[in-house]
């Protein structure tokens, strides 16, 4: 391989102690907290700016529900890691089992998430403008709307954010997965699992801060 | 072709002091200029290539680094002291007895609604005025700047006044006139198609013309 | 070699694979991963959109020069565009916003960007820091096939019903948050849809930047060692990684505003107009410094090079760099003194400009200290170089005017500013560009470019550059509006008219003299003299390799003993001292420095 | 890896179960009948440790060397500035 060649001489891990593939994904997670800023900034902004937007925890939202979905999210962290160690082991069936359970564990989320979106529209609350009509959890057909548009508009593009990151991640877990099943890793080369494993608790701990904010606050 | 650095004539009660602030950047960047340019082009001209001739091996030197850090960043402190004392003065010290009036934005016109008789805004004797705006001279007026559509900016230039407009906000503008006379109003935020003319006219008065004015106005 | 390595290499991506045999046409010219074939794609096609913003601009200048007046030729573009009527075409006040728009995002997000970040960013800093290619060269190849589709949404916005976006470069909502307002909405959804795509290209760039900067330095090539260039795209990375993701929120809330009709910046609902101008003016002031700092990189390099010393105050440049990209993140506001920002921000955000000024100001002492007792040698890349300097402290010291929050009260939003803007955009980024093109054309095509055609092109764009644009300050002073159709409608703008013609003649003979560019650059890739590893005697490392370089740069990973700009030391008989070359009384094996 | 060689078995699980509890205390004290603002305080605080468990332990930066912690850490400050100055118009 010309590359042992062409590196040899200099340590590629020089400057930030870390090989390429992982200070890159850190890098790239960097701008994700920015892209999250801005997202979950704005929703802050609004709701100091308009308060009357927006409703106390429960009223409109199932606290319940997600607190369970988040706890399934914290589940599919705990095998998401426990993977990585055991190929830092060498263990090449654990990876493939735990790889798996963080499969199933991300696919129920967004599960979830939809049958949660489901029932939030049909109990009017929407992200358009002038469709918004939230009538909160539970109550008849009919009723004064809670909150204001700007509450649908914020709660649905934070948690579609998420949500499409959630997506990414499990369809990068089916090809860590695949690849796995080829014997791509092993103990003394599983970089593809620990990134992979990094962009995932990414997305775990970034719905740690929008359960709070969204959902509790 | 007019190729003048002079603002147009001012004629508000701030124009003298933005004007001057003006004028001293003027004089200061001028001067920086003319220098830093005229020791570009003696140094190319000096140092050019000359066979044989080899570069000092120089890499620089602490001591100017600092000098030539200090020195813009005095200037700059200065500027910024001198600046705020107006800026405060323009946008956050309102004078008291001051003549209120509404303005609302709207593509593409300004809409001026003047307190009646009884001096009050909101009232019945309430009138309004299309794409003009009449003051008395000598009297701080106080706008209640507000737009309907989209994003407009309030400016009329012989009095240095500018100020967005802003759609669910009230802003608050005042300025009080130094000569009776006609004067630009014009809008300076891209606003849409029709931006280009949305400009009216600016009256002001003496005091008596002026409650002359108002009279006819409220008459009808 | 250890297990840690190889797996770091495996894990280490691209981290280097290099086919050293022929590759299929396809891998080698069209999806090619190789940072310097990514960089030649860069440049073609950023320099059709360089034409495409040039183009936009000259019509606008027609309709400024000569308002209401039939365009010759005009009556090719579609009734949209222009109103037919029977002695020829006159342009529409929306075709006119249109423009405005267009010109401005096509030159800022890709023209003036692409070319210094994606041309040079690629192509120098794995050659200046001895790397045989980025750290992730697949991820370097999506940046440039994403930033593709990104300008080809954004040219077809024109062709869509009720024509490209008209809300201007910034957007401002509410103006852009419903076609209501404009009677755009396609072309707006396009425009936005085409920045976020555009977002991501940058986004792959400035990770495999920062990356590769950080990770693939050659032995001995410690943090200031660095070439300013690499340094200046490197800080340069680092904005574009953090700040893009805020532009990338901003538009896809505006973007739902405009398709699904959500609320965030339509007020009507409750929305705030001045949530958008916060969120993209934190991204644009940054965007700001992503334009001038890579330019200010390369001239530093031009600038030592043509005038054979060294760079002065190599340290205090490198700071002031980090020093302008730090300042660069409080300072947006002051693009909003007249927004209806709360006073108190106007006054602190006041002050953090004016300091900005400061680090400017040490770069150009700096640049002038390195010509004292120099040996300048006039090449086109030099002019270019030289003519950045002194158009950039044009633009810095009108900054200053801005700055001053009861002064912008008079001068916001008139041509002063779009004085201003161009005397950095174009007088520094553009000069600088042309600088860096002529300087290292001969590194990236193996001929010289022709030196006769390129001066005289040099001397024609330097005239009637400021012949443009130094005249719009006098417009601004004079109180005439930017971004207005017809400023005739405005009687105390009338006496302006004169100048305004002169600029639009000059703006059209500008326009006309970039044509030698474009054929001295045609003309040099085929014809030009072959061009020899080292054509400027130069210490940096991309030197040291043939011209054009090898796939996979370096034969081996060079070692570095010292800065980049020894020039007439009087270590050597010459008057360079590559960094390769190891110090008198040092046998060329011996080991590097310690890092 | 040349971190695997600190951490031999890092307590993930532990982390987990902390996590839960965490979640779990979150969800009631977020109806307590307190002050909105201590609510808020507490959720926030709470919502902080426990991404702070997820990054150095699941994202295991508690391993990495401290120029990783240097550049993960930030974009914290913009994060600050963008939201101070704002939240300064309302």
């Amino acid at each position: 391989m010309t590359t042992l060649a062409a590196t040899a001489g200099r340590s590629p891990m020089a400057g930030m102690k870390v090989y390429n593939l992982k200070l890159g994904m850190w890098v790239f997670l960097l701008s994700e907290v920015m892209f999250f800023t801005g997202l979950i900034g704005s929703y802050i902004i609004l709701r100091f700016a308009h308060p009357d937007h927006f409703a106390e925890p429960g009223v409109v939202l199932n606290v319940p529900l997600t607190a369970f979905n988040t706890f399934v999210l914290i589940c599919s962290s705990v095998t998401m890691v426990k993977a990585f160690a055991a190929i830092e082991q060498g263990d090449q069936k654990g990876l493939k089992r735990w790889l798996l359970a963080t499969i199933i564990l991300g696919t129920f989320f967004v599960g979830v998430q939809v049958v949660e979106y489901t029932v939030l529209s049909h109990e009017g609350f929407v992200p358009m403008a002038d469709a918004y009509h939230a009538i909160g959890r539970g109550n008849p057909e009919t009723g004064p709307a809670i909150g204001g548009p700007l509450y649908g508009a914020t709660f649905y593009t934070m948690t579609g954010f998420h949500g499409t990151h959630v997506t990414i991640g499990v369809l990068c877990l089916w090809f860590t997965l695949w690849r796995a099943t080829k014997g791509a890793y092993t103990a003394n080369s599983y970089g593809g699992v620990e990134i992979m494993g990094l962009y995932w608790h990414f997305v775990d701990l970034v719905w740690i801060i929008l359960f709070t904010i969204v959902y509790l606050i | 072709m007019n190729w003048s650095w002079m603002l147009p004539e001012g004629f508000s009660t701030v124009s003298g002091d933005i004007d001057f602030i003006y004028y001293v950047i003027l004089w200061i960047t001028g001067v920086i200029f003319v220098g830093t340019e005229a020791l570009l082009i003696y140094f190319l001209v000096r140092y050019r290539h000359v066979e044989g001739r080899k570069a000092a091996f120089h890499h620089g030197s602490t001591r100017v680094e600092v000098v030539w850090t200090m020195i813009p960043l005095f200037i700059v402190i200065g500027l910024g002291i001198m600046s705020k004392g107006v800026w405060d003065r323009v946008k956050r010290e309102v004078p008291p007895g001051g003549l209120g009036y509404i303005v609302t934005a709207r593509q593409f016109e300004w809409n001026t609604t003047y307190p009646g008789p009884d001096g009050a805004l909101g009232t019945a004797d309430d009138f309004s005025t299309l794409n003009a705006l009449h003051a008395p001279v000598g009297r701080p007026i106080v706008l209640t700047l507000r737009a309907e559509d989209v994003l407009h900016s309030f400016f009329i230039p012989e009095f240095r006044i500018k100020q967005d407009a802003v759609p669910g906000r009230d802003i608050t503008v005042w300025f009080e006139a130094t000569q009776p006379g006609e004067y630009t109003l014009g809008c300076a935020e891209l606003c849409g198609i029709g931006h280009t003319t949305m400009n009216g006219a600016v009256t002001i008065y003496t005091a008596a013309d002026y409650q002359a004015w108002a009279a006819t106005q409220s008459a009808q | 070699m250890s297990t840690t390595e190889k797996e770091i290499l495996h894990a280490g991506g691209g981290g280097g694979h290099h086919e050293h045999h022929e590759l299929p046409f396809l891998r080698k010219y069209i999806f090619s991963t190789d940072h310097k074939t990514i960089a030649k794609q860069f440049m073609f096609v950023s320099l059709f959109f360089l034409v495409v913003g040039g183009a936009l601009a000259s019509l606008m200048r027609w309709q400024l020069g000569f308002p209401g007046q039939p365009m010759p030729g005009g009556g090719i573009l579609p009734d949209a565009m222009m109103a037919p009527t029977p002695d020829g075409a006159i342009m529409l006040p929306e075709f006119y916003n249109s423009l405005v728009t267009m010109h401005g995002t096509i030159m800022i997000f890709f023209a003036i960007m692409p070319l210094l970040v994606g041309v040079f960013g690629n192509l120098l800093i794995p050659l200046q820091i001895g790397a045989e290619d980025m750290a992730f060269p697949r991820l370097n190849m999506a940046s440039f096939w994403l930033a593709v589709p990104a300008g080809i949404l954004m040219l077809a916005s024109f062709g869509v019903e009720g024509g490209a976006a008209g809300a201007g470069w910034t957007s401002y909502a509410p103006l852009s948050s419903s076609g209501e307002w404009t009677g755009v909405y396609l072309g707006q959804q396009l425009w936005l849809a085409s920045l976020a795509v555009l977002g991501f290209s940058s986004l792959a760039g400035a990770v495999n930047y920062i990356s590769t900067v950080i990770n693939m330095r050659a032995p001995g090539m410690t943090w200031f060692r660095i070439p300013l260039a690499t340094w200046a795209l490197f800080i340069t990375a680092i904005l574009i990684l953090l700040a893009m993701p805020i532009l990338a929120g901003a538009l896809i809330m505006l973007l739902f505003d405009q398709t699904i009709g959500t609320a965030f910046f339509r007020p009507q609902y409750g929305g705030e107009p001045l949530l958008w101008q916060h969120l993209f003016w934190f991204f644009g002031h940054p965007e700001v410094y992503i334009l001038i700092l890579p330019a200010m990189g390369i001239t530093s390099e031009v600038l030592s090079n043509r005038a054979r010393k060294p760079i002065f105050g190599y340290h205090s440049m490198v700071l002031a760099i980090i020093g302008i990209a730090f300042l660069g993140w409080i300072v947006w506001g002051h693009h909003m003194f007249m927004s209806g920002m709360n006073p108190l921000l106007g006054t602190s955000f006041m002050i953090s400009t004016m300091a900005i000024a400061v680090p400017s100001a040490i770069k150009v002492f700096n640049w002038l200290a390195t010509l004292w007792k120099a040996d300048i040698h006039f090449d086109s890349p030099m002019l270019h170089a030289l003519s950045f300097v002194s158009m950039f402290i044009i633009g810095g010291l009108s900054g200053i005017f801005m700055a001053s929050t009861p002064v912008d009260m008079y001068i916001h939003d008139t041509y002063f500013i779009v004085a201003h803007i161009h005397y950095v955009l174009f007088g520094g980024s553009l000069f600088a560009i042309f600088a860096g093109i002529t300087f290292w054309f001969p590194k990236m095509f193996g001929r010289m470019m022709n030196e006769p055609l390129n001066k005289v092109h040099w001397a024609l764009t330097f005239v009637f550059y400021n012949l443009v644009f130094f005249p719009m300050h006098n417009l601004g002073v004079q109180g005439m509006m930017r971004r207005i159709y017809d400023f005739t409608q405005y009687d105390y703008l009338q006496p302006l008219q004169p100048m305004n013609r002169f600029i639009t003649i000059s703006a059209f003979l500008l326009v006309a003299s970039q044509s030698l560019f474009v054929i001295s650059f045609f003309w040099s890739i085929f014809k030009g003299r072959k061009a020899t590893d080292n054509p400027w005697d130069s210490n940096t490392l991309e030197w040291t390799v043939p011209s054009p370089p090898p796939h996979g740069n370096f034969a081996e990973i060079p070692v570095v003993y010292r800065g980049p700009y020894e020039y007439s030391s009087p270590e050597s008989d010459r008057d360079f001292l590559p960094q390769t070359e190891p110090p008198r009384g040092m046998p060329a094996s011996a080991p590097a420095p310690a890092t | 890896m040349e971190t695997t060689a600190e951490h031999k078995d890092p307590p993930y699980f532990l982390v987990w179960g902390v996590l839960f509890v965490l979640t779990v205390f979150e969800v009631f004290y977020a109806f307590a009948p307190i002050a909105k603002v201590w609510v808020a305080v507490g959720l926030i605080a709470m919502a902080i440790w426990k991404a702070l468990l997820v990054a150095l332990y699941y994202m295991h930066l508690r391993w990495e060397p401290k120029r990783l912690w240097v550049m993960a850490a930030s974009p914290i400050p913009l994060i600050f500035i963008l939201l101070v100055v704002v939240l300064k118009e309302f």
